[in-house]
Formats: C-alpha cells, structure tokens, sequence
C-alpha cells in the first residue's frame, strides 16, 4: 500500500462522505432556523403560556390604540392572532406590511414585549409611490 | 500580464505605480458618491431619510464578504501552488475584512433601531455576519501567535479556507430560513427591487468603495512585503 | 549512497550552513561533527526529510529525494535526539509497537537477545518511565534493529550511554556497515567504527 | 491473492497499533478520563446551585447547558490530544512507516472520541435521570451527542493540530474551535427542544455535518500535522 494509494482511498471514502452530507441537506431545504413562526405554523395548545416569536402581515383596519395600548392583528392570510403591545412602535410599522412578534401567547392572543418590523426588498422614492397610488397601479406582493 | 496578481515584485511595482491614480479616484468617487446619496437622492417611500444609511451599510457588507472570497482564494492558490503571495495577501487584508464587517454591522444596528425597532437580533443573517467578523479576528490572531512566522501564515490560510463554508451561509440565510433580515434587492438581476434613482447612488457608492477597497489593499500589501524585505535582509 | 548538494539551512533569522556538498557513501559510517549550534541536528533533519532546506537537493538512487520521498522513507531509520518511547507502557509493548508499525518480521526471542545483550533483560515489564535515562536510550536504539532498515540517521545516538554500552552499540553499527548499510550520526562521545569519515561542519560555518 | 491479503492484515495492524496504544496509555494513567468526567458533573452542580430550586428553569435550561460544557469539556482536551506525539518525536517516526498521515488523522479521530467523548455520552443518561429530563427528550439528547460528539471531536484535532507549534498561547485553541461549534449546538438543541417532525429535519443537517467535518478532518489535520512537522 503506496502512500499515493492510501490517499486515493481517502479521497474516495471523502467523496462519498461529502455526497452522503450533501443529499441530507439537499432533501432538507425547509423547516428549521426559525426567527419566527407564522400564525399557521402555531400551535395554539402546544405554545400556549410559552414565549413566542410571530411573524406576518399586520391586517388592514385592525390597529387601534387604547389607553396607550396598541392593538391589531397578524395574518399570514390564513390565521389570525391578536396583538397587544404596550411601547414604542419602529417606524416602519405600518398596516399591510410585515411585522415580527416576540411575547407570551395567551390562546390566540399574543401579549408582546417588542415588536419587530420587517421590511420588504422593495426601494423607491417615496415621491414615484404616491403617483403609483394615484394612478391605482400600486400592487405590492408583499 | 496578469503576473502582478501573484507575485509581489510586481505586484509592488504596479501599485506603487498605479499609487496615484488609485488614491485620487477613490478620493472623487468617495465625494461623489456620497454627496449623490445623502444629498441627491430621494427618499424612500417607506423609509424616509433613514434609506440612506443603506448606501453605506449595503457596500459595507458585499465588501465584507467579498474581502474574505479573495483570501480564500489566494489561500487556495497559496497553499496548493505554494504561492507566497497568497500569504502575504491574506496576512494583509484580514483587517481590511475586519473593518468593513465592523461597518457593516455598526450601520446596520444604527439602522435597525429606528426601523425594526431593535439594535440587534439573533437571526441567521446577523449571527452569520458577526461568526464572519470573529473569523477575521481569529485570522488576525493566528498570524501573530506563531514563534515561526510562516508556519503560523500556513496555519491561519487553513483557517481562511475552513471558514470559507461561512460565506454562502450568509448569501443564502436570507433565502433558507425566515429572518428579520429583508432578502437581497440586488440580486435579482431582471427586475432589481430598486428604483432606478436610488440604485444609481447605490452603484457608484459601491465602485467607490470597492476602489477605496484596492486602494487600502495596495497599501496594506505593500507594506507587508516591506515588513518581509526586511527581516529576509536581518 | 547519498548526495547533498549545495544545501543552506536556516533558523529563524540565523543562516546555519551555507552551500554544503557531501557524499554518503554504504558501508561507511558518516560521522558529524561541529560545535553546538552549528547545524548538526538541523542537516541530519534535513536528510532525513524532517525539515526543508532553504536551498539545495538531496539525491538518493540518482534522484531528488523530494520527488522519491516514500520510498526514501522506506529505507530510513531516524533516531532523534529525544526519545519517542512512551513513558507509561513497558519496555516490551513500546518494542512490540514499533515492531506492529514498521510491519517489521522480527521474532520475539530476537527481543529477548536484543535485550539481553544491552543488559535490559531484567527491565522487560518494566514501565519505562522508571528506567533511567541511559536505560532508555538503550530501549530507543533497539529500533535499529527491530525496523530492519537499509539506512540510519542517528542524533546524539550514545547520550547518557555508558562506555560498555557505547562499544556495543559502536559494534552494533559496524556490523550494519558490513552488511553495505549507510549510517549518519552524530556524536561528542568518540566511538570504535571500524570505517568513518567525518564531516565537520564548523569549516561551513556561515557568518 | 492471499500474498495480497496478507500484506493488508499486516498494513492494518500496523495502523491499529497506534489506535490501541493511545488508548492503551490513557488506560493505564485513567486519572484524566476521570477528571473529565468529574469536571462535566461538577459544571452541572455549579450551574444547578446558579439558578437556583426552580425546577421548571432548570429544565428549561439543562439540556442547552449540558450541551455548551460538552463543548467546554472538548476544549480543555485540545492541548492533550496531539501534543504528546508531536513533542516526543513520535509523529517524526510515522513518517517512516509507509502510513499516510490523512490514516493516521483517521484513527486520531477514533481514538480520540472513545477516549475523551465516549466517557462523556456514558454518564449522559445518568446525569439526566438525576436532574428528571423527561425520557423522550433524554433520548433525543443522546441521539445528538452521540452524532454531535464525533464532529466536536474532530474540530478539537482540527484546532490541536493547528497549534502543535504554539506552547504560548494555549487558549488559542479553544477561541478555533467554538465559533466551528456554533452550527452543531444550533442544531442539536433544536433537535431536542422542537417537536417530532423538526426533529428528523433538525437530525438530518447535524448528520450531514457529521459527515461533512468527516471528509474533510483527516485532510485538514493531516495538513496541519505535516506543516509542523517540517518546522
């Protein structure tokens, strides 16, 4: 057994062990490293009284304030879950834009402690947007 | 003709030649560029003038990534075709990485605050860009704790290459899992996400710091291959 | 036989030694000799593929030994100034190692002689970290034997070795030497070799 | 053939000979062995007595702490491992033997994982029916361990061989190896703390970086082996 041979065999058991590492993460693309979870993805029994992450669209029309306490919904057009949060919202927070929840679920109500904003890939004067709105070809897909 | 990429004499000659015109672009590009984008450019529609902070931090970051292929391919073309070049450039350039991630990450929670509403989050894209920062730092470390010098360039070039695994994690952690981090805007090469007047300010943001990038590597370089003329003299 | 040519070997920042030529011959023991610091553990490292020359080619069998390195490897036995026994073994399984690791075809009433014959018979289940350290020199040199290799490149091979142990290995070597085999070593202590030269390395010295 | 049958026999034992006798050595001194199976328990204590009676905490919590003193326990081993062999020549002597360093590397890897992890994942069930982790999830922490175990083990060479030539700074090493260990402990905690259909997902990424650290750790350490070699 040559030096060159040996190496040659490792080569090979590398190969088919690197192969092997590859298919796993191939036939795996989805499903974990989550920052949040989505409104369907949660379970209400199951993360009852736990602290959660919840990310989704805030629902159009659903944020009121109250007594210094903000409330409105998160959808991801499927499910729903109420959020109440006492705090300074970020600017980006706005109605029909995505927002990141972090606090104790409560059945479907979501006491939140902060509240993210996530924003879309999208950059544009805000100037051409308004002119969009007026002539109506505004259509986010977000 | 390409020989001044992998051989320092050369290397050190075209820089010292090429010296000047390196530093002026840069200096003008660096005026334009952001004279364009903090004062020229518009707002965005969502997130007013804070956008702006976007022409640094977005640069910031390719720079940050794009820094740390370079090194590992001079560590590829280093440690299998023994060329010393690849570690004098990975030697000299790992604080140049260390500064623009530094930047990128510093930019970034300045922006985060006031839009997400946090400094800091431990999504995969944050966390990967800050393992990328340690990796530079660890680089950084390796290549002065050696008793032997080149011994601790061969074994700091090993590092750059493991760590290399770290790069397409963070290109694609927006893409793979859900992140507080939006996903690229750039990328998508038909339709970029960005208006064409705030990609123009982009643009020649990102051309001058990519030549500030060059102009900071020739000197970084040039004095590592000082450094080296001079203990080879001792 | 072996050639040097024109290797320089440096330390840090200290050039060593600076262009030397030498020939190895079989059947001659090549004895080096130098004051210390001027090279002597570095060349003998340096033939024997443990450290890279700053300049200058080793040839062996009409070829570079860098472009031949395993089969080079194959006929060496390198003994360094340091013992690479394992302190919490006994003499008996460091020696049963070394034998399973060079594939070497070794008995073991050969162990039993090789012992006998440097007085360490008594010791065999000994561990070695309670021999002295004459002792176990003498354990590190039964490799010569056991390895049953063409060529020998000896740092310091009779450090701490008393004077009846030094004739028996200087035996040990001439009889290798018989057998047209190639020893390199370097020693304070002189030796009885029926056939050296010497190679001293302080008329190399570089400033 | 049997020429040819007998030549491997004989190149194996030649490679297993230096598997049982580091695992030979450490037997015969099982001081360390213990020691690092006293330092993972008494780690647990000092955590336990940190968060105090809480028993919903501590269960909260033990399990991602059982996992980051694992990796603490693999970082104290790194200047064990290789070091012996490089200082006593014995890594020069291999050269000479006809064995490719990439094999040597190989059995670096077996030996080192039965001689300072194995101990580790025995004491594991025990440890978590002292502290009352509910069985599945004792279960699904032996399942990462014992998967996860291997790749730390091989990052502990990685970082071992790569400070064979530093005696200064000796925690060097360690600051190598965590951020390597970041993917591993993200993913086995996930494994364990998720339900049932991530835990497949979660176990399939930690194999495939079991078997990723796999092929390339024998080059890796023998790379790093062979550079301070030629000091």
């Amino acid at each position: 057994m040559s030096k060159r041979f040996q190496r040659v065999l490792v080569v090979i058991f590398s190969l088919i062990f690197l192969l092997a590492s590859a298919l796993l993460i191939l036939f795996n693309v989805k499903s974990n490293i989550v920052f949040f979870l989505t409104p369907s993805e949660l379970q209400i029994e199951k993360h009852n009284n736990t602290i959660v992450r919840v990310g989704g669209m805030v629902k159009e029309n659903s944020y009121s304030t109250y007594n210094n306490i903000k409330k409105f919904i998160i959808t991801d057009n499927e499910k729903e879950i109420f959020v109440n949060y006492e705090g300074i919202l970020p600017d980006l927070f706005k109605e029909k834009s995505g927002v990141v929840v972090e606090g104790k679920l409560i059945n479907d109500n979501l006491n939140a402690s902060k509240v993210f904003a996530k924003h879309d890939e999208n950059y544009m004067p805000a100037t051409i947007s308004d002119k969009l709105k007026e002539k109506g070809f505004w259509n986010k897909n977000y | 003709m390409f020989s001044f990429l992998y051989n320092p004499g050369k290397f050190f000659i075209a820089a010292e030649k090429s010296h000047n015109y390196i530093k002026m672009t840069a200096i003008y590009l660096m005026i334009i560029g952001i004279l364009y984008a903090l004062v020229f450019s518009p707002d965005d529609y969502q997130q007013g003038f804070t956008v702006k902070i976007m022409f640094i931090h977005v640069p910031a970051a390719w720079l940050a990534m794009f820094t740390y292929a370079l090194m590992t391919i001079y560590g590829i073309l280093a440690l299998s075709f023994k060329i010393t070049f690849g570690y004098i450039f990975i030697k000299a350039v790992a604080p140049i990485g260390l500064i623009f991630t530094l930047m990128c990450l510093i930019t970034g929670s300045i922006w985060g605050k006031p839009m997400w509403g946090t400094w800091w989050v431990w999504d995969a894209r944050l966390t990967s860009v800050l393992i990328l920062g340690i990796f530079y730092i660890i680089i950084m470390i390796l290549n002065r704790s050696f008793d032997d010098i080149e011994n601790g360039e061969k074994i700091s070039t090993i590092f750059v290459l493991l760590g290399s695994i770290n790069l397409p994690i963070i290109k694609f952690s927006v893409d793979w899992w859900n992140t507080l981090h939006q996903p690229a805007s750039i990328s998508k090469l038909a339709s970029p996400s960005i208006e064409i007047s705030l990609l123009l300010p982009l643009i020649v943001m990102t051309i001058a710091f990519k030549v500030l990038f060059l102009f900071l590597i020739s000197l970084r370089v040039r004095a590592e291959i000082n450094i080296r003329k001079q203990i080879l003299k001792e | 036989m072996i050639l040097a040519s024109n290797i320089s070997c440096k330390r840090g920042n200290n050039l060593i030694f600076e262009n030397l030529n030498f020939k190895i011959e079989d059947g001659v023991a090549t004895i080096i000799s130098g004051k210390n610091g001027s090279g002597k553990t570095s060349l003998l490292r340096i033939l024997a593929n443990l450290l890279k020359p700053k300049k200058g080619d080793i040839i062996w069998k009409g070829k570079s030994i860098y472009k031949n390195i395993d089969e080079y490897h194959k006929e060496l036995t390198y003994i360094a100034d340091i013992n690479c026994s394992k302190e919490n073994l006994s003499v008996y399984e460091n020696m049963k190692f070394w034998k399973n690791l060079y594939k070497s075809s070794i008995s073991n009433d050969l162990f039993l002689k090789l012992l006998s014959n440097i007085d360490l018979d008594n010791y065999i289940n000994e561990r070695v970290k309670n021999l002295s350290s004459g002792q176990k020199r003498k354990l590190e040199l039964t490799r010569l034997i056991i390895e049953e290799r063409h060529t020998w490149i000896l740092d310091e091979p009779f450090l701490g070795l008393d004077q009846h142990s030094v004739s028996i290995i200087g035996q040990t070597i001439s009889d290798h030497l018989k057998q047209k085999g190639t020893v390199i070593l370097s020693s304070h202590i002189p030796v009885n070799i029926t056939n050296k030269t010497y190679i001293d390395l302080d008329l190399h010295e570089s400033n | 053939m049997s020429q040819i049958n007998k030549n491997l026999f004989i190149f194996f034992k030649s490679i297993l000979s230096i598997s049982f006798r580091d695992i030979k050595i450490q037997f015969r001194n099982m001081s360390y062995i213990y020691s690092i199976m006293i330092f993972f328990i008494m780690i647990i204590l000092i955590f336990i007595f940190a968060i105090g009676p809480d028993e919903e905490q501590l269960k909260v919590y033990l399990i991602p702490i059982l996992w980051s003193i694992l990796i603490l326990c693999s970082c104290i081993s790194i200047n064990n491992l290789l070091k012996d062999d490089y200082l006593d020549g014995n890594f020069g002597i291999y050269q000479f033997t006809g064995i490719s360093f990439e094999l040597i590397a190989i059995s670096k890897i077996f030996t080192s994982w039965i001689l300072y992890q194995l101990p580790i994942l025995i004491l594991m069930p025990f440890i978590a029916f002292i502290i009352e982790i509910n069985e599945t999830k004792i279960f699904h922490l032996i399942i990462t361990i014992a998967i996860g175990s291997p790749i730390l083990t091989v990052f502990t060479l990685i970082s071992s061989a790569m400070m064979l030539t530093n005696s200064k700074n000796l925690i060097l090493g360690s600051i190598i190896m965590i951020p390597l260990c970041i993917p591993v402990i993200i993913f086995s905690i996930g494994a364990i703390t998720n339900d049932q259909e991530l835990f497949t997902a979660q176990i399939n990424i930690l194999l495939s970086i079991f078997f990723a650290s796999l092929a390339i750790g024998p080059w890796v350490i023998s790379g790093c082996i062979k550079i301070a070699l030629k000091n």
